[in-house]
């Protein structure tokens, strides 16, 4: 089992949710979080002095899914997210050595 | 149908007694005897009238005590926001005592030219006769509310990272000895008003010193952490809650046709340059100030920085409004608008100002009350002929010394005796922690790092 | 200059008329026909001061139902918010309502002594003579916006667990007859008006009675869940706003002028004890009451917690207006501080001590209202010679019985019928998305733990 | 005690002169020179009521400003808050030097019956007689708080995607043009008055004029992102703060008494049917309309959806205002709340229906203002003699048509030459980041996903 | 050492944070995120309109244990959160390479 | 590639940007999280009644590295954010499998 961690622009968020679905993903987290990458943020002007804004909003999508399904959900989110534009985002892949299903205490695959 | 116990055994009927005993001409008073439970009494109407204006124009005042409350909540930082709400309930609250204890006097009885009398005031007892052309507790109120706002200027600039309690000692002594010794100089009759030094509703007095004793605060408590980088470069905090700062503006707004329409005095006097004709004029003009600082801000905004600033607009708006109450009656239409689009262009051009000084001002109150104040004064002359540049100047000058010098005093031996300033760390986490126990959206994860 | 089609016929030069039809002294009335076009009617003046009274001191106390709205959405958790506001718009309403169906005929006509009539009021229609010493609509209007008060009282108590119908029902029966019949006894002439009971804008008879209300409603409906926790603790549950509930105060301040102001009843009357005069007092102590509420809580929470609590300052200043409310006239501006303080120090003490007893008062209502309001009552006889202790507190009993067993039938009847609370697992994901669909504030998400 | 110098010369006792020089029969005038010191004369005791009625009525109508700019505010998303407190902001200041610069006249001076003059319009000068039965100045500062009114209707209804730029100069249109060409018809005496058109305080005359302008550009501006689904849903965009909401609708109801209160245009008149009982009767019936409205609306969706919709009884409220608003005088009690309680019902029904239509309205602007005003106009028949169904419908159809029309073609060339809409990503990033440059809430992380 | 990262109702983190003291963890890490699984979220009636609210909020717990204690640590979070309701959550664990206090400078176990 | 996870105290967070823009890294993700470790909050007294603040507000900074950097990272993250007092917070690292630039395409450390 793997998790994918995906970091978007908040307006591809019901866009990603729904490419998963279309997988059959039947679960996932989503944290709103602030970061920056090449995107650099821009500076604004607040009472007549400037400043930066270096983090942007993005949010944070997780979902725990079978290791058989990685390269599907990768491909799925980054197409989903996709503007061709800076900041789009990034997906970060690691090992899920256990999951489980609290209400019924299934474990592994069975409790994605 | 039978309506609530009544309090009073006077009601209309009794007048014919009262209008007798008014009267002095034998054969009139005979005739009004009879006549007098018919008619009103012009002097007993103008009484009603002219209390009556100092009530609505006094509750109108004590509202623009929720409107910097809720300004200056909304232009400091989530973390210092019950502290500032607080302050700003306790200062109106201390005002009001201070204004009773020894305030009230200072400024209007007995003033020797340079300072009234020291005792509590209190008004005649219910059932006590009141002379006059108005009920002498009505003027208290009245006079009560303005001292409350030259306290809020001094709260809105030193938020964020005074200490509580130094700073309610300050209110302290700013209303009850401060404002009132300078208040007596032109309202109590004292020397500028016999050098004919003009100021309706209070651009200098009320505004300026606010301002005054804003800005020798500002200047020993130093800067907010982080507000002026290491390399001389200015680092914006943005308030919290333009809502709530919106809301503030538009209550001080509404309150200021209190300020300035009561300070008129008399609402009940007749003839066709009758009082109320005059407060008429005075709403008219105060709008129109307000609304050119609006615009001012707005377009200057526009093209200085190619967006809408809305913390300017709002600070226009009040700087358009202390712009006009040095004069709100002798202006027409267009003068009033011009009068307050300079206001507004003063905020927009003197806060960056003051940030180059170094000079940490949370909500800008020094640019909108002192610095608009001045400029308020300085008009007099436009538009009275009764006012005179020199001697607008020397008030503007008296005030500022004495309000200066007086403020920095004291903050000077508060700074001594128990410190003005916060701890560091106490900054870093939030007033309302530190001092208050209550956050002010304990449910809200304030988000660091822009 | 046109100005809008004039709605009434019936401008200041059609007096003439008027003035003759009121005249029974035929020599005069002949005299004053003919001078009547110049002069104005003592009684006609006054009967437009008196009803100009209770328009200002009714939309002034309308504006508290806003006030009560803020304090208590920023008293209650994030979750629960909108059902709050919402309670507060429906109790004004419904309140609004009632008192015109059957509460205003209860309360003031035809009052037998315990209770008035049954029926709805309607005052004279449009194009009909209204005679008196003031518009009879104007009354009406005065008197409905207090019981609204008594209905908000109850609310903020009850927050965050009551389900919104029941309490709906409630604010019926309350608004059209529980406080009618009571404020009968006094303000209808009955029967402890009769005995000498003195409260002039009601400490009883609107905040204890609303108190009552929610004291039987808190008893039956018990704690939020997680309020006090299995071994007798007391598990604080902060309040979401502090800025609102600070703008909720300052409201009620600015209403409580009305409250109080207007309860004088009449603001024509002439001469030197004039009516102006007494109300001028009565805004002078309702201020300097509520500040010293304000100050006796500041200090009192710093001596006790070495932090100065924002939500007890505020009740502060609710407490001290409540305890000035009882007799706003008579005391002298130190006895007005005093007994505001007073009303400082019963807050922040018996606070603690409701929860002692596990009585869960999400604002503390019962504090501000209820128990305040009985000290305000006890102390008329301090400074007016006409109230005794022993009928103040025939009063309170009489108050407290009938509105504790009214108001606990009630609520026994509702909770048997249709149940009071809603589920826990409602109160867990909090009423808003339970029972109104719409959170406050959609787009924030709530901190958890703490 | 010295009180701050006298601004006016003209005390209650300098009434002698004046009331001789008004005086026209020579015997009378001696006795009454004479005895003038101690009467009132009726017809200036007059002029000061009716000056205190446009001045508490404007302050009043004034505070609605707040009270649009918080309901607005609470209505959007946390993104363009900001945006939609400065366009209240500035609405509202621009509204008021327009009406200066040109409205006041087009609507009132020398009005041909479709349009008045093209002039700016001032006041007497302070120290210039006035004549007349009220303070002109009062009486500009009164209905120029209206036309605020009309234009902050369009602001809600735009919200969130239309530039500032393009929404203000619309603003500087409307109220210096469209609207008083519009008021010159009715209240400037023009054609439809004389017809016998009836509109006591504008349901018309202000409140659907201003939809039939929110109306036009909502048609050409198209909906929010994402408001409409492609397969023809709608997807509801939660308002960001329903305490906001709240208070700005408390906020227009209190503000709604000077609106429809100070609309009987004078105070001053004595006898029995006088002004001040009527515009009693009429602070009751705005009441119980309102409270009638929030019933409809509280009772119709716990019927239809199972949970009270908050914001449908906040709209509810306002539509039982705006009902009320075009014969608030003549309907007894039970009429006043059956009109609100429809307009309330109204809403309900018809907030759905626009959406059906594409019609993106944020605040529900155009039931409220529109709908809800067309039907307190036609309900005029129903109560008041006067008023005719036909010539009702007549005003009704030319206020629709020349508003639309002339709105209409406004924004079109609005559109043509700067277009009014923010690009795509500005509407997606927020108007407060893209226009304002200064987010609400900026310590706050607005949630995604629902 | 395991990074232990249970996703759970938000009024069991109380009942969460209790147990794992019961076990003498010493420090733990919470978010706030929205998700959904098998609980599907509900519509709502705004203004006349249904919208489905698919995400619902929920509390991230995470916190980093020695490998001997990942089956204690799962099974206290599992019984503390559980309530038999669909919406009770997950529990995922995987490695953890390193960890620092960044006070001391101790690493591994010992950071804890 | 690891993933670098410090969870730190809120006012550190513009130090530790600019330590590891310093390294050059050029992205990072922050997550506003609440917790406890030795540092084990307060009590508060809210209208009489005292209360335990058991959660103390921090961030959580992410970023992605080549396995390479790590020990710079976490030294320099570990500097910046050090007070010396409790509360500092903590770093943890784990394995990262793959990482995904969505605008391009790109993987591995490309991608970082
Ligand atoms: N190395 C990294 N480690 C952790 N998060 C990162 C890293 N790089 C980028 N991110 C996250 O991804 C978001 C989007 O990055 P983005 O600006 O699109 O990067 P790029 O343009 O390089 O693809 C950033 O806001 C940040 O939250
Ligand atoms: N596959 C997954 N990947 C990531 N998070 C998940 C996944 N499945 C569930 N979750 C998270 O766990 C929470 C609870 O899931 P829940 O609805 O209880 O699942 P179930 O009913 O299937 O046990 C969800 O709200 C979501 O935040
Ligand atoms: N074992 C752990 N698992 C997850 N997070 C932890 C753990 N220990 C500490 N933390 C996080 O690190 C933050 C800082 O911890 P801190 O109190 O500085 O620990 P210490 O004083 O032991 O170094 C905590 O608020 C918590 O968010």
């Amino acid at each position: 089992m793997k998790i994918v961690m995906a970091i978007v622009k908040p307006f591809k968020l019901e866009a990603v949710r729904e490419a998963l679905t279309g997988l059959g993903i039947q679960g996932l987290t989503v944290t709103e979080v602030k970061g920056y990458g090449r995107q650099k943020g821009h500076t604004e002007i607040y009472r007549g002095a400037e400043y930066a804004v270096t983090f942007l909003p993005k949010v944070k999508i997780e979902v725990a899914v079978d290791t058989d399904m990685v390269d599907q959900v990768v491909e799925a989110i980054a197409e989903a997210a996709r503007t061709g534009q800076i900041g789009d985002g990034k997906i970060f892949v690691h090992a899920l050595d256990r999951a489980v299903r609290i209400r019924t205490g299934e474990t592994g695959v069975e409790a994605l | 149908m039978i309506y609530r116990t009544l309090k009073s055994a006077a009601g209309p009927l009794a007048l014919g007694g009262l209008a007798l005993a008014a009267m002095s001409h034998p054969v009139l008073a005979q005739e009004a005897a009879e006549a007098a439970p018919e008619f009103a009494s012009a002097s007993e109407t103008a009484f009603i009238f002219n209390t009556l204006l100092f009530l609505m124009g006094g509750f109108l005042v004590m509202w623009m005590a929720a409107g910097f409350a809720m300004l200056e909540a909304g232009m400091v930082r989530t973390k210092n926001v019950s502290m500032q709400l607080l302050k700003n309930v306790a200062l109106y609250s201390i005002a009001g005592i201070m204004y009773w204890v020894v305030g009230y006097s200072l400024m209007y009885v007995d003033v020797t030219g340079y300072i009234g009398s020291f005792a509590p005031y209190s008004w005649p007892a219910a059932g006590t006769a009141n002379e006059g052309d108005y009920s002498v507790a009505s003027d208290w109120f009245f006079q009560m509310v303005f001292v409350a706002t030259a306290a809020s200027i001094v709260s809105g600039t030193l938020a964020e990272r005074i200490k509580l309690w130094p700073f309610l000692i300050f209110v302290v002594l700013l209303t009850g000895f401060i404002y009132p010794v300078a208040g007596s100089w032109k309202w109590g009759a004292g020397w500028l008003d016999a050098m004919g030094f003009q100021d309706f509703a209070g651009s200098t007095l009320v505004h300026s010193v606010g301002g005054w004793a804003a800005l020798a605060g500002a200047i020993l408590l130093g800067a907010r952490n982080g507000k002026y980088t290491s390399d001389g470069k200015v680092s914006p905090i943005p308030g919290s809650n333009m809502a709530l700062a919106t809301l503030g503006t538009f209550i001080l707004w509404l309150g200021w046709f209190g300020f300035n329409g009561a300070s008129q005095l008399a609402l009940g006097s007749m003839g066709p340059n009758a009082d109320a004709s005059d407060i008429s004029r005075i709403f008219a003009n105060t709008n129109l100030a307000a609304a050119g600082g609006v615009v001012a801000a707005l377009v200057l905004t526009q093209l200085m920085y190619k967006k809408v600033d809305i913390t300017f607009v709002l600070n226009g708006a009040l700087a358009g409004l202390v712009s006009i109450t040095a004069e709100p009656l002798t202006p027409g239409p267009f003068m009033a608008i011009v009068i307050g689009a300079i206001g507004g262009v003063i905020v927009v051009l003197t806060v960056p100002l003051l940030d180059k000084l170094k000079i940490d001002d949370v909500v800008g109150a020094i640019p909108v009350h002192l610095i608009a104040g001045i400029w308020g004064t300085l008009a007099v002359p436009l538009t009275n002929g009764d006012a005179s540049f020199g001697v607008q100047i020397v008030g503007i000058v008296a005030y500022g010394v004495f309000a200066f010098v007086a403020s920095f005093i004291v903050w000077t031996v508060l700074k001594a005796v128990m410190g003005l300033r916060v701890s560091a760390e106490d900054e870093m986490n939030g007033l309302d922690v530190a001092e208050v126990g209550v956050e002010a959206y304990p449910e809200f994860m304030p988000m660091h790092g822009r």
